[in-house]
């Protein structure tokens, strides 16, 4: 109900104002080359979807060994071949052309209307291959892959028990994000968009016998699939008024609209052009959890930790970013979309970020800081920069992978203790020290530390939205570094509690929910806490650090992380053209690439930071966010680091008075968004349902339907008593009924004489 | 050969039917399932003769015999392509029934079968019936045997759901019948002779009868047919209760086909015979449809009888295909027809599992079952697969049907791009839509309590669990697990389970030789419905012709019946005073506006 | 032995043999009447065994007759206004009868022929029923054929007086039981009561008129409805006339014996009852009407052809009223029952109502499905109360929904005939009961009466609940202490028509369209060429005798 | 409510009994008084048999009243032959006489046998069969 409302309310607000400012020109895009020769393409797809059929064969047969993971990382590597040498095919020279692959036809039909003219809804199976399909899934793939591995032996515990439904979830997903980023027209978005959503709900609802984990699933696919609503009244709103829904035919229907603004499309009502935008911005913020539907993705970590790095870190988050850079033209046409996007997108930072300060369970201060990550993408594409946006969903795929690893390999090692106030000091612990520095690199690059990959991406949004010298973008920027100072304080307080300090460590007992402590084969209930040497009391527990395979991964994800940084490193010292706003200047967000950072727009003095007295806006945002970056380091150090003790006392100091009690409150308990949920939508439903219910059964169908069918049976009683057997009762009833006939007869004939 | 084949498909059902009466009781579901199978390869061949795939004309043309010539009644057969494709699912879903139910029943078999085989022949009979009284019959036997499954082979009150399924559908049905009668008689004043002829009474009464005469008309088609789909608000109580009460193949062909009559006569009759009619009435029912699917979805969510709820999201199910068919364009009628292929596909599938659960554990209450993949990881398998289906994931079948409606309904707007104007609009469908978010919660809710979460088992089939101390927090250990006490412990379930039906834990294989073929279907259909989409777009073109015109004067002047109101009620209705001629029913039915503004203003 | 007759009719002069002729069949019955009374009180058991036999024969030899006569030109000459109309109704009337003599076989008097076999009393001629009883019924048949072809007043009169006399008689001596008789007294005193009004009627009518023949009278009314309004005397005389003649189809004013009456006489007379008065009732009221003319029927009035402005409003007023209330009472009397005889009776009501249907929807279709109709109707209810008449208890009839439960177990075939036959009435279509409604139905619009069709089907809908019943309790019901002891006559012979019933329902709709048409001749006014008629008549005849 | 009856019918017979003028069909020019009052008559008669039909309980008065009911049609068929000039109405006259001779055999044979029956001529001794 509440989505309806909502959508409701945007579009009456847009009506009102859409009409009064001129119709913004979208940019134009090259119409796409139709290249079948590269229908090897298709491969990226048939991969992981091989993938999933042998792991279910695999499932069928009882496998007990490593096979489906192997199968599943090889399928993915070769994947990522292929995108590779897609990548290379394409991007010859500096561009690369947009091209449409047609493998098959899925739903299309055509029919004559009344006019007697064609009029067909086409939805082939085509992919549709630019550059920022490119940069996708070049990331998706590569990641993929990498994560596979580290999960090959993450999950050995389970290899009898449930590894092959692990792998067949991830090569689904991967199909899916294949096809939602590969995908030619808008249908094969929806079909991969629900097909991640499928993919994450198997693999969130992981180990089933926990029922947290179950509602968690659930909820992640219901609030998925509210997004997705909105996804597809956008897209029957784009066939309504473009005629089609394939990327090619739509940017040339809308370069044809745009050039000839004055005739819009007769038949296609103003704000059924206007609400497009609305529709898509809900579908993004539902699949990459912002603001109003973001309470799925911490709830999400109930998943294993391999799911939260791959899924609900890196690639299926941010497939909204993906779908508004994708259809970035509409987005252009309607004024008022885009500040929209970047007013919810930099809330939501902010509200993630507060949240993010106050948890303990380090997999969720993790699940927040992806949200408010987010949220900075979505600001960057709000003020008009996707080659910001897509340089950071570049980085933080690299790094926010890199943080959930490493908080799985503690997790792993550790007896599934991931409460930040019962770990410290890891350090020092034997095994976890590739762990502890990876951590660290992951946190320097999460807080944008100066020359980190974090720093160069998130600064390009902030100075975009600084130099856009709009009021609103600017308040917005100064949000964004108030965030990132906020964002620098919890990833360090994560790295001092856990990695240093006095060594202090004990396993999660509720993790070991055996119910009778004499199970010798050592029941415990979540894999993950995979504690081989028997759950017996927590005093003689010794940790084991991870093996070779995940200290790998771990290594290169490192390296991943830091040299994400390597196109502005280029950028910057060898003057060449920074590789993602390449990437993303050929594709159809051309909009927002903006030209080289150097162009004399970014020049003029008096600039908001002029303060700093730095002409140019890019470097003085960057030593600004810096600045306050690294003040929110040492306030970590300082509580986290130095003496612990302060924290408490100021968390107990701000409890106990009551002007400031609800801040702390607040923030642990999720601004309570959860909840509020739960009593303006559950419980009315809840309550209606039973109230439909008890209607359906006993007013609909005992008054309405069982009355009716009774009323013969009433009219039968009244008429039953004159046949009392008395045979003069008949006579007098029989000449009394004659009278009464021959008088009405007579009265109609009277009417009628 | 076609018309033969046409014959046959009927023949041998009936043929079946008394085999079976006659032969031993230990022979009747064997001879049951050679009979569906024999109507199933029949079906296939006359699909494979078939000349009318893309034309959307009726065929075969001349498959007559004259029964009753005096009153125009001939028993001709004859469908188009839609036709086809609901005689295709109906004589496919058939033998997996027969082979569904080999346990299901232990006394009274013979009856069961041979009735099975009776309600398969009137079923056909309706889906290729070519004569108003042939497709009446097949519609109106229907009852009879469902009448006795239900009551000899039901649940608990099985007699009260059996008589209230009858006398709620006859009296809708009878209803049906005084309105086909009503064209027939405007027929034969207008031409002197009785003709009973679909397509004949169809255009005739679209093009020659009054305003008024097609507005009542549709209502006492739309009487029955609305009652027999159960999916408008008012009258889809009876659904539920009737499938709480019967047997599990009844319901899986009572979701499947029954619910598709309805619908069928919605296409075949109602619509073409009263476009007045239907573009009048469209709105109200449009809104009964969505009223239904909401109410329907919101007491699925609260339900805790796992059979029940399904029963209701049917019903949520049927709402939005009937949305789609009546936003009267292509892409909605089209979506409406592809849904009620993959409704019958899917939630059939779905009657099967629930039905494999009770035949185990003997009850379908989801406080009592839960947590079922441990003790049954291939049928959670098929469960979540059909579930999902069922739920419009796209990739499988449901999906195609559900975004089509969905669709259509969005883009019937008055001013609409797609060359068919429509009444419905944007909010109608972003309402529906809610029913999909809904439709996702409770499915996933059912999901939660029967397949996920820990072992739950009634204490009927579980009593050995107690002594042994562990009530299963058994880790993802599937029932085949080598691990040392998970196989002891699972042996000790499978010989409980073998003390009280011969059934093992999981499925045996002539369950799973049932759900694969369905399972396969419902994935072809979902990757590649090219080849239907390409059959049924003709047969709704050649429905849809008279819609467009009618629609534009409706919205242009509000409503299609004459201002001065002068031919009222129905009985007052003096007949259409004998056109001359009647158009051949080969040329396209004209513009009927023009003729039907003469013949009201006479 | 019918050739000697003939011979003697052709001595009588032109016009009085052609009449002859045409009632042979009915004194070839009243003959019977005469043989089966005598061999009643033979002596000689084997010969008082023979009497049912006997009148089946004299009912078979009477339908050839009727296809003899019905065939030859005496038709053309007999001045009826209808006169194709005996045709089809002798025939059914006689085919009925042989079922329902079937249906009695043995039941009347078999204590006392138990008692002479085995010697515990001794053979005196006044105790004997047997060869009175079908003597009776014979007459009654022979009155209601009568009926099909009078040509005036006084013939309708003697015609639907003997048809009823007879049937006080059967019902008093159905059943040696107090209930049979307390129903012949309330039949015998509302009969009368009926008979003096329609009577009443019948003097108005000619103080109208100034004529008692049929074709006269219709001239006489015709050429009052073209100069002005039929005069009130008419409209008096015949409103009281279809009151009177309605008790006979016990429509509602007078259906008030029919529950009492049915319940308290022995089932074979129920058959009887249920059936044959309700065919003079309807021939009674067709011949009546077609005075008042009908619309869009031509009437020769003075030398040319008039279409007649069709019934005049009071009348069409009467029946549409009539018809309405017969069939709501009825449908909605019947859900209460326990009985099985009770519950027929209503139903017969309510099948009078839609009866009525037929005739209000006037001549060329109405009558048709009214003819084509009844022929379904008379197999069904026949075929009901034959498995009742089949069964018993401890001696006594199977009355009671109760001693059905579970028949299928013990008797299956009497279950499905019972199922069977109770579904046609419901009108479930590939059974004869729903082409017959199909039928009434359409000529009823066609005469635009469609406000009368939707009622009809709200009260199809209501009768489905009780004849589902019918189908529920002996198909579906487990069998309790009652129903141990219910066990089969040992007369064969209902359990064959019972049977016989059932078949001839599941065959009849193959065969319709001969039957249609041939009730679509009897149906036609004189005018209508000779030949057609002849060829149906064949037709009708080799159907029924099937 | 009886003697009222009573008195009616000697009223009308006395009227009757007056020796007719001729009785030959064509000739008496019925003055239409005499008509309007046989009439008038045979409705009275046709009416106080229905009332003592449906108020007398003993079976043979009960009989006797429809008996009375026929002769009400029969004065009425005649006074209408009288009218029409036409003797069909008086022959209709005395097949109803011959019926109502019929009838009345059979009502007393059944009187006599529920009288040897239940001992008494009320007929409401007899309301077994009634609706349950």
């Amino acid at each position: 109900m509440i989505l309806s409302i909502a959508s409701a309310a945007i579009t009456s607000a847009v009506l009102s104002s859409s009409s009064a400012d001129p119709i913004a020109v979208a940019t134009l895009i090259k119409p796409a080359i139709a290249s079948p020769e590269l229908a090897w393409a298709g491969l990226i797809l048939c991969f992981p979807a091989l993938a999933a059929v042998l792991c279910a064969v695999c499932g069928a047969m009882r496998v007990k060994s490593k096979l489906p993971g192997m199968i599943t990382a090889i399928a993915l590597i070769a994947a990522f071949v292929t995108t590779l040498s897609l990548y290379l095919t394409c991007h010859d020279g500096a561009t690369t052309t947009a091209r449409t692959i047609h493998l098959f036809d899925w739903i299309t039909f055509a029919w004559r209307g009344e006019s007697g003219d064609w009029t067909n809804f086409l939805a082939p199976f085509t992919l549709y291959v630019d550059s920022l399909t490119l940069l996708w899934m070049l990331f998706v793939t590569g990641l993929g892959s990498l994560i596979t591995i580290y999960a090959t032996e993450y999950m050995e515990e389970d290899q009898g028990k449930g590894y092959v439904r692990f792998f067949g979830g991830i090569s689904v997903f991967l199909f899916a994000m294949g096809t939602l980023v590969l995908g030619g027209n808008l249908l094969l978005l929806y079909l991969g968009w629900e097909g991640v959503g499928l993919a994450s709900y198997l693999l969130v609802g992981y180990n089933y016998d926990r029922p947290s984990a179950v509602a968690a699933a659930k909820k992640a696919f219901i609030v998925n699939r509210v997004g997705d609503l909105g996804l597809a009244f956008g897209i029957f709103l784009i066939w309504l008024n473009y005629g089609t829904i394939e990327y090619d035919a739509l940017f040339q229907a809308l370069a044809d609209t745009t050039s000839s603004a004055g005739t819009t499309a007769a038949n296609a009502s103003e704000w059924s052009k206007a609400a497009i935008p609305y529709l898509l911005m809900l579908g993004a913020f539902g699949k990459s959890a912002q603001f109003p539907l973001h309470v799925w993705l911490p709830d999400a970590m109930e998943g294993p930790t391999p799911v939260s790095a791959l899924i609900h870190a890196a690639t299926m988050v941010t497939a909204g970013v993906y779908l508004i850079a994708r259809t970035y033209p509409l987005f252009e046409l309607q004024p008022l979309a885009l500040p929209v996007v970047a007013c919810i997108g930099c809330f939501s930072a902010l509200l993630a970020a507060s949240i993010g300060m106050a948890q303990y369970d380090i997999k969720r201060v993790m699940a927040y800081s992806t949200i408010s990550q987010l949220g900075y993408m979505f600001l960057g594409l709000g003020v008009g920069s996707t080659f910001g946006a897509s340089y950071h969903v570049f980085t933080h795929a690299f790094f926010k992978a890199l943080l959930f690893l490493c908080c799985g390999a503690i997790m792993h090692g550790m007896g599934g203790q991931l409460d930040l106030r019962k770990l410290s000091g890891l350090r020092h612990v034997k095994g976890f020290r590739v762990t502890s520095w990876t951590l660290l690199i992951g946190c320097i690059c999460l807080s944008g530390f100066p020359f980190s990959s974090g720093f160069y991406s998130k600064d390009t949004i902030i100075g975009a939205a600084f130099a856009s010298d709009d009021p609103l973008f600017i308040f917005l920027g100064w949000v964004a570094i108030v965030t990132a100072g906020m964002t620098a304080y919890y990833a360090f307080r994560v790295w001092f509690r856990v990695c240093c300090g006095e060594v202090l460590y004990e396993p999660d007992l509720a993790a070991h929910a055996a119910p009778t402590a004499n199970d010798a084969h050592g029941h415990v209930a979540p894999h993950d806490s995979a504690n081989s040497q028997g759950g017996h009391a927590a005093h003689d527990f010794h940790p084991h650090g991870p093996r070779f395979a995940i200290n790998g991964v771990l290594l290169v994800i490192a390296v991943g992380a830091i040299l994400a940084a390597l196109p502005s490193y280029l950028a910057e010292f060898a003057h060449q053209q920074n590789w993602i706003q390449s990437m993303v200047t050929d594709s159809s967000a051309v909009a927002g690439a903006g030209s080289s950072a150097h162009d004399a727009h970014a020049e003029h003095a008096n600039h908001a930071l002029s303060f700093t007295g730095i002409s140019d806006i890019h470097t003085a945002t960057s030593v600004v966010a810096s600045a306050v970056g690294i003040l929110g380091i040492c306030i970590a150090a300082f509580f986290h680091l130095t003496n612990r003790k302060a924290a408490d006392r100021l968390r107990h100091a701000l409890l106990s008075n009551a002007l400031t009690r609800w801040l702390p409150l607040a923030m642990e308990n999720k601004w309570y968004v959860d909840e509020i949920y739960h009593v303006v939508l559950r419980l009315p439903a809840w309550a209606i349902g039973h109230v439909l219910h008890f209607s359906d059964a006993h007013v609909i169908d005992g008054f309405l339907v069982n009355g009716t069918a009774r009323i013969p049976l009433h009219v039968a009683r009244v008429f039953q008593p004159l046949y009392n057997g008395a045979l003069q009762g008949y006579a007098s009833t029989m000449a009394g009924g004659v009278a009464l006939i021959s008088a009405w007869v007579f009265w109609i004939w009277l009417q009628a004489g | 050969m076609l018309p033969t084949l046409s014959y046959l498909l009927l023949l041998i059902p009936m043929i079946a039917t008394v085999a079976i009466l006659c032969a031993p009781s230990s022979l009747a579901k064997w001879i049951a399932t050679i009979g569906s199978l024999a109507t199933f390869f029949v079906a296939i061949g006359f699909a494979w003769m078939f000349p009318a795939w893309t034309d959307g004309t009726f065929a075969p043309t001349d498959a007559t015999i004259p029964l009753l010539p005096s009153l125009g009644i001939s028993l001709s057969f004859g469908t188009d392509s839609v036709g086809l494709l609901l005689v295709l699912m109906t004589a496919f879903l058939m033998p997996l029934c027969m082979i569904g139910s080999f346990t299901a029943v232990t006394e009274r078999t013979k009856e069961y079968f041979a009735w099975f085989m009776a309600l398969e022949a009137a079923m056909l009979t309706v889906f290729i019936a070519k004569d108003a009284i042939v497709f009446y019959t097949g519609y109106e036997f229907t009852l009879i045997p469902m009448y006795f499954l239900i009551a000899i082979y039901g649940g608990d009150n099985k007699r009260v759901a059996s008589i209230k399924f009858f006398l709620y559908t006859f009296f809708g049905s009878i209803l049906t019948l005084s309105g086909v009668i009503y064209i027939a008689a405007q027929y034969k004043i207008a031409n002197g002779m009785w003709s009973f002829d679909l397509s004949t009474l169809t255009d005739f009464c679209s093009t020659k009868m009054s305003a008024p005469q097609q507005y009542w008309v549709f209502i006492l088609l739309m009487a029955g047919f609305a009652v027999k789909v159960a999916s408008f608000f008012p009258v889809h109580t009876w659904l539920p209760l009737v499938h709480d009460q019967a047997p599990t193949a009844g319901s899986v062909i009572l979701a499947a086909s029954l619910l598709k009559l309805g619908s069928w006569g919605v296409y075949r009759i109602a619509l073409p015979a009263a476009p007045i009619g239907g573009v009048e009435l469209d709105q109200i029912f449009a809104i009964l449809c969505i009223v239904g699917i909401l109410n329907a979805a919101l007491i699925c969510w609260v339900q805790n009888d796992a059979k029940k709820l399904i029963a209701y999201s049917s019903v949520s199910h049927l709402g939005f295909c009937m949305l789609g068919m009546f936003s009267l364009n292509a892409i909605g009628v089209t979506g409406s027809i592809m849904y009620m292929i993959n409704h019958g596909l899917s939630t059939g599938a779905l009657f099967l599992c629930i039905g494999m659960i009770y035949e185990r554990y003997h009850t379908k209450d989801m406080d009592q079952l839960g947590g079922l993949f441990r003790r049954m990881p291939i049928w959670s398998f098929f469960m979540v697969f059909f579930t999902l289906a069922s739920l419009g994931l796209p990739g499988l079948n449901g999906f195609i049907g559900e975004f089509l409606c969905l669709m259509g309904c969005f883009t019937a707007e008055p001013q609409s791009v797609a060359g068919y104007p429509g009444v419905l609009g944007p909010w109608y469908a972003i309402v529906a839509g809610l029913g999909l978010v809904l439709c996702a919660m409770y499915l996933l809710m059912m999901l939660g309590k029967l397949v996920w979460g820990p072992l739950r088992e009634p204490a009927s089939a579980a009593h050995h669990g107690g002594d042994h101390g562990h009530s299963g927090a058994n880790p993802g250990a599937t029932t085949h697990s080598s691990g040392g006490s998970a196989a002891q412990h699972a042996s000790v379930t499978e010989s409980s389970a073998q003390s009280h039906s011969a059934l093992p834990a999981d499925l045996n294989a002539r369950e799973i030789g049932i759900l694969v073929p369905l399972a396969v279907f419902c994935l072809a259909v979902g990757f590649y419905p090219k080849p239907m989409l390409d059959v049924i777009a003709p047969s709704v073109e050649r429905l849809l012709a008279p819609y467009p015109s009618l629609v534009a004067e409706y919205v242009a002047k509000g409503t299609l019946m004459p201002r001065d109101d002068d031919g009222g009620g129905m009985a007052s209705i003096t007949p259409v005073q004998g056109q001359s001629t009647l158009h051949a029913n080969s040329e396209p039915p004209l513009a009927t506006v023009t003729t039907v503004r003469e013949s009201v203003g006479q | 032995m019918n050739e000697p007759m003939l011979a003697l009719a052709s001595a009588i002069p032109s016009d009085m043999s052609s009449k002859l002729t045409l009632i042979a069949p009915e004194i070839l019955l009243f003959a019977g009447a005469v043989a089966v009374a005598l061999l009643g009180i033979s002596r000689r058991a084997s010969l008082r065994h023979a009497v049912p036999l006997v009148t089946a024969l004299f009912l078979a030899a009477s339908m050839v007759v009727t296809a003899w006569v019905y065939r030859s030109d005496a038709t053309a000459s007999s001045g009826l206004m209808l006169p194709m109309l005996g045709g089809y109704a002798k025939l059914m009337i006689a085919g009925i009868g042989i079922l329902l003599v079937m249906v009695a076989g043995s039941s009347i008097d078999r204590r006392l022929e138990e008692a002479f076999e085995s010697g515990r009393a001794e053979f005196d001629p006044i105790r004997v029923m047997r060869g009175e009883f079908f003597a009776f019924f014979l007459l009654s048949l022979a009155g209601t054929m009568l009926v099909s072809n009078a040509s005036d007043l006084i013939w309708l009169f003697l015609a639907l007086e003997l048809s009823s006399l007879p049937t006080y008689v059967m019902v008093a001596v159905s059943r040696g039981k107090r209930k049979a008789q307390e129903a012949s007294m309330k039949y015998f005193f509302l009969g009368a009561l009926s008979a003096a009004t329609f009577l009443y009627g019948f003097a108005l009518l000619y103080g109208a008129t100034g004529t008692l023949v049929f074709s006269e009278m219709r001239d006489v009314l015709a050429m009052q409805a073209a100069t002005g309004g039929v005069s009130t005397l008419a409209i008096v005389g015949g409103v009281m006339a279809i009151l009177g003649i309605c008790f006979k189809l016990a429509a509602v004013p007078m259906h008030f014996y029919a529950p009492d009456v049915y319940e308290g006489a022995g089932v074979a007379t129920t058959a009887f009852l249920g059936f044959i008065p309700k065919i003079a009732g309807v021939l009674a009221l067709i011949l009546l009407l077609s005075i008042f003319g009908w619309s869009g029927h031509s009437i020769q009035v003075d030398g040319q052809l008039v279409s007649s402005a069709g019934l005049p409003a009071p009348i069409t007023a009467v029946l549409w009223m009539v018809a309405v209330l017969t069939m709501t009472l009825g449908n909605v009397g019947a859900i209460l029952q326990r009985n099985v005889k009770r519950m027929l009776a209503y139903s017969s009501i309510a099948q009078s109502g839609y009866l009525l249907i037929g005739i209000i929807a006037g001549p060329p279709a109405g009558f048709e499905s009214l003819l084509f109709y009844l022929l379904g109707y008379g197999l069904m209810n026949t075929g009901l109360l034959a498995v009742l008449a089949s069964l018993e208890r401890h001696g006594e009839e199977v009355e009671t929904l109760e001693d059905l439960a579970g028949l299928r177990v013990r008797h299956p075939w009497l279950a499905w005939s019972m199922a069977i036959c109770a579904i046609s009435l419901i009108g479930i279509p590939p059974l004869v009961g729903f082409f017959g409604k199909l039928a009434l139905f359409g000529a009823a619009i066609e005469n635009s009466q469609m406000a009368l069709v939707v009622i009809a089907a709200v009260n199809t809908a209501i009768s489905a609940y009780y004849y589902l019943q019918l189908v529920g309790v002996p198909m579906l019901g487990q069998p309790n202490a009652r129903t141990q002891a219910v066990q089969l006559v040992p007369d064969p012979w209902p359990r064959r028509a019972a049977l016989f019933c059932a078949a001839s329902i599941l065959i009849l709709p193959f065969v319709a369209e001969r039957i249609y048409s041939a009730a679509a001749a009897s149906g036609k006014a004189p005018t209508s060429a000779k030949g057609e008629a002849s060829a149906s008549v064949e037709a009708a005849a080799r159907a029924s005798a099937q | 409510m009886s003697c009222f009856a009573l008195t009616t019918i000697n009223a009308s017979t006395t009227m009757l009994m007056q020796p007719m003028p001729t009785l030959t069909l064509a000739s008496t020019a019925s003055d239409p008084a005499t008509v309007n009052a046989a009439l008038l008559v045979s409705a009275l008669l046709f009416v106080c048999g229905l009332v003592g039909f449906l108020t007398r309980r003993n079976m043979i008065i009960m009989f006797l009243c429809t008996e009375l009911m026929f002769q009400g049609a029969a004065l009425a068929m005649i006074a209408f032959g009288n009218v029409h000039h036409d003797a069909s109405g008086q022959v209709f006259v005395i097949f109803i006489l011959t019926v109502a001779a019929a009838e009345a055999a059979l009502a007393l044979g059944l009187v006599v046998l529920l009288y040897r029956r239940r001992e008494t001529l009320d007929s409401q001794a007899w309301n077994e069969l009634k609706e349950a």
